[in-house]
């Protein structure tokens, strides 16, 4: 056994300790905890698959953003959690679920176990189109030349899930800014991180955007990356989130996938298919567009993170 | 020396997880949050001895990206925690 | 040459994993969160400190060696400000938490 | 064993906890973790395929690869959603359980659900 299999395998076993412990851990605090250690670990699991580009998806979004999210959550959820003495599952239908549950990892592990060594591959036919997009790096190129519909309705999914939260706002409140508001006095050593982390990060996120082209990085990492930046100030509370009402935020939210439409549909006029990009051109229309889906990213995640409005709307 | 890499990020790692086993259970959730900021420490270092082992491109971004969230539970804990521990003025309505 | 690069990784790589060892030895060790905390933030300092300095003769280009002391200057910030916060937090508590 | 099929072990084992999680905890922040863990078991499953179908000079297939960066992205805002409404029932009724037997009676000091 080599060192890097026994690596593999102490990362496995770590990988499966923490995510035993996110579901069996006594309190929700701690669950959440675990799933934060747990989606860093992921990350590293990723790097061995060298599927660099997903490991940074998974450690902006995957273990950053998502904690931010869900500790607030378990934080706010602390007194729920004491007052309602919910039943576990117990007895027989707990053994039962858990048979079930075993079953259904065995069969998944058997089909793991019997795929062939080499798969089929799709990279023989994105590396042969790769010239034509202008781009360096596959994972870009099928996310916004190949699939390019896939990646546009998604953008559409993130804006219908803000849309989703703010309807949630209960009804003198529709239109105001979600979160705290902004401090006095703010916490002295979160404003400080906020204030040295900010703008790095702000850069490293550009940064991964743009190398995104050639390297691995994106439009969804850096967007992450900068929506992370406007998280910790936010939670800083050097400043508050805007007014859900706000016009430039909305047009923010649905810049992304508009300019993606837009580009789809100039593509059908010009290049002769819908998402098709004319040719020597293809590079400046990925980027142009991807520079709105950053933007829109960048404000989508953290108004995921604020929730609902929770403040009357100012006039 | 690859190996050297490989092993001592596996060294890193397997001490992380004993770290990991004594604070993930608490008592306290300052524990637990010493738990994140440890694992996302010796992450990295696992992670840059990993890829330097390995020769996986652009691994140092994923590095940049850990790094840059890495206290990012702490403040969320302290930002839901400090309003219900003491009100601040600015806050109330 | 490549042997002193060697040499150099390999004690200064060494050093690093030395102080992880020891930050953990303290978590296991130490009765109070906030002696814990200090134990804690001795792997982010100089553990990770020396695992950079050890890779830096290794990186293929500025640009990533600068990514690396980047890399470690954030975990410095990070450790640091969550320390604090963290400590704060245990304080506020009484020596419960 | 290569690291690609023990990565696809490890995403099959997580699948089984997730699951588990989601049935037989009965909080639904904790609901919410487990689902999200069965998510990324998923794509570590598809991880795999990725891996298994290196070719052309790469180390892994691209397609696959960018499949799993939308589905990432697309299970935060799930999660998000999901969140905010578990924190809205907990704001307009002082409690976020799922269990219908203890909607059926009414809240300590009788205060009802809004």
């Amino acid at each position: 056994m080599s060192v890097l299999q026994a690596l593999d395998i102490g990362l496995a076993f770590l990988v499966f300790a923490v995510a035993a412990w996110t579901i069996f851990a006594p309190g929700a605090f701690a669950a959440t905890v675990g799933y934060v250690v747990y989606g860093l670990l992921l990350s590293l699991v990723w790097i061995r698959l060298f599927a660099v580009d997903v490991a940074l998806t998974e450690a902006a979004i995957g273990s950053g953003v998502t904690g931010v999210l869900l500790i607030g959550a378990a934080a706010r959820l602390r007194a729920a959690e004491t007052a309602g003495s919910e039943k576990s599952l117990s007895g027989s239908p707990r053994l039962l679920v858990a048979v079930l549950c075993v079953l259904v990892a065995m069969a998944l592990a058997g089909v793991v176990l019997l795929l062939p060594d080499q798969g089929p591959s799709l990279a023989p036919q994105s590396m042969q189109h790769l010239p034509e997009t202008g781009l360096g790096n596959p994972v870009t190129a099928v996310l916004i030349a190949y699939r390019a519909f896939d990646t546009m309705l998604e953008k559409v999914v993130l804006v219908l899930a803000v849309v989703g939260v703010w309807s949630l706002a209960a009804d003198q409140y529709w239109g105001g800014a979600p979160g705290e508001a902004r401090a006095e006095r703010p916490e002295p050593t979160l404003a400080f991180l906020a204030q040295i982390l900010a703008p790095l990060g702000i850069l490293v996120g550009i940064h991964v955007f743009w190398v995104g082209a050639d390297a691995p990085g994106g439009a969804f990492q850096g967007g992450a990356i900068l929506a992370a930046m406007w998280i910790i100030v936010m939670m800083a509370r050097l400043t508050e989130a805007p007014q859900t009402e706000a016009f430039w935020l909305r047009l923010a939210l649905v810049a992304g996938p508009v300019v993606f439409l837009a580009a789809g549909v100039a593509g059908a006029i010009f290049a002769g298919g819908f998402f098709a990009y004319p040719p020597g051109f293809a590079k400046p229309a990925i980027l142009f567009i991807e520079a709105f889906m950053v933007l829109s990213i960048a404000v989508t995640l953290p108004m995921l993170v604020a929730g609902p409005p929770r403040r009357e709307p100012r006039q | 020396m690859t190996e050297f890499l490989l092993a001592t990020a596996g060294v890193i790692l397997f001490t992380v997880a004993v770290g990991l086993v004594r604070i993930l259970g608490g008592p306290g959730d300052a524990d637990r949050l010493m738990a994140a900021q440890l694992i996302g420490t010796g992450g990295i270092g696992a992670l840059l001895l990993i890829s330097a082992a390995t020769g996986a491109h652009g691994v140092e971004d994923v590095a940049l990206g850990l790094a840059l969230l890495a206290a990012f539970a702490s403040a969320a804990f302290v930002n839901s925690a400090a309003p219900a521990e003491a009100p601040d003025p600015a806050d109330g309505r | 040459m490549s042997l002193v690069v060697d040499l150099f990784s390999v004690v200064a790589i060494g050093a690093g994993v030395f102080f992880f060892l020891a930050g953990t030895v303290g978590l296991l060790r130490f009765p109070d969160p906030l002696s814990r905390l200090h134990a804690l933030t001795k792997a982010d300092n100089l553990g990770l400190g020396l695992v950079v300095l050890g890779l830096l003769p290794r990186s293929e280009s500025l640009l990533s060696a600068l990514k690396l002391i980047a890399i470690w200057a954030l975990v410095q910030l990070a450790g640091a400000t969550a320390a604090q916060l963290v400590g704060r937090a245990v304080r506020r508590k009484g020596t419960a938490a | 064993m290569t690291s690609a099929t023990l990565a696809g072990l490890i995403g099959a084992v997580l699948v089984g906890l997730g699951l588990y999680g989601l049935i037989a905890n009965p909080q639904p922040l904790r609901k919410i973790l487990a689902f999200n863990l069965m998510g990324s078991g998923v794509f570590l499953v598809f991880g795999i395929v990725a891996r298994k179908g290196a070719a052309a000079g790469l180390q892994a297939d691209p397609v696959p690869q960018a499949m799993v960066i939308t589905g990432i992205v697309v299970a935060f805002a799930a999660s998000a959603l999901a969140v905010a409404l578990v924190l809205r029932l907990f704001e307009a009724a002082g409690r976020a359980t799922l269990d219908p037997d203890a909607w059926a009676k009414p809240p300590d000091g009788g205060a009802g659900a809004e």
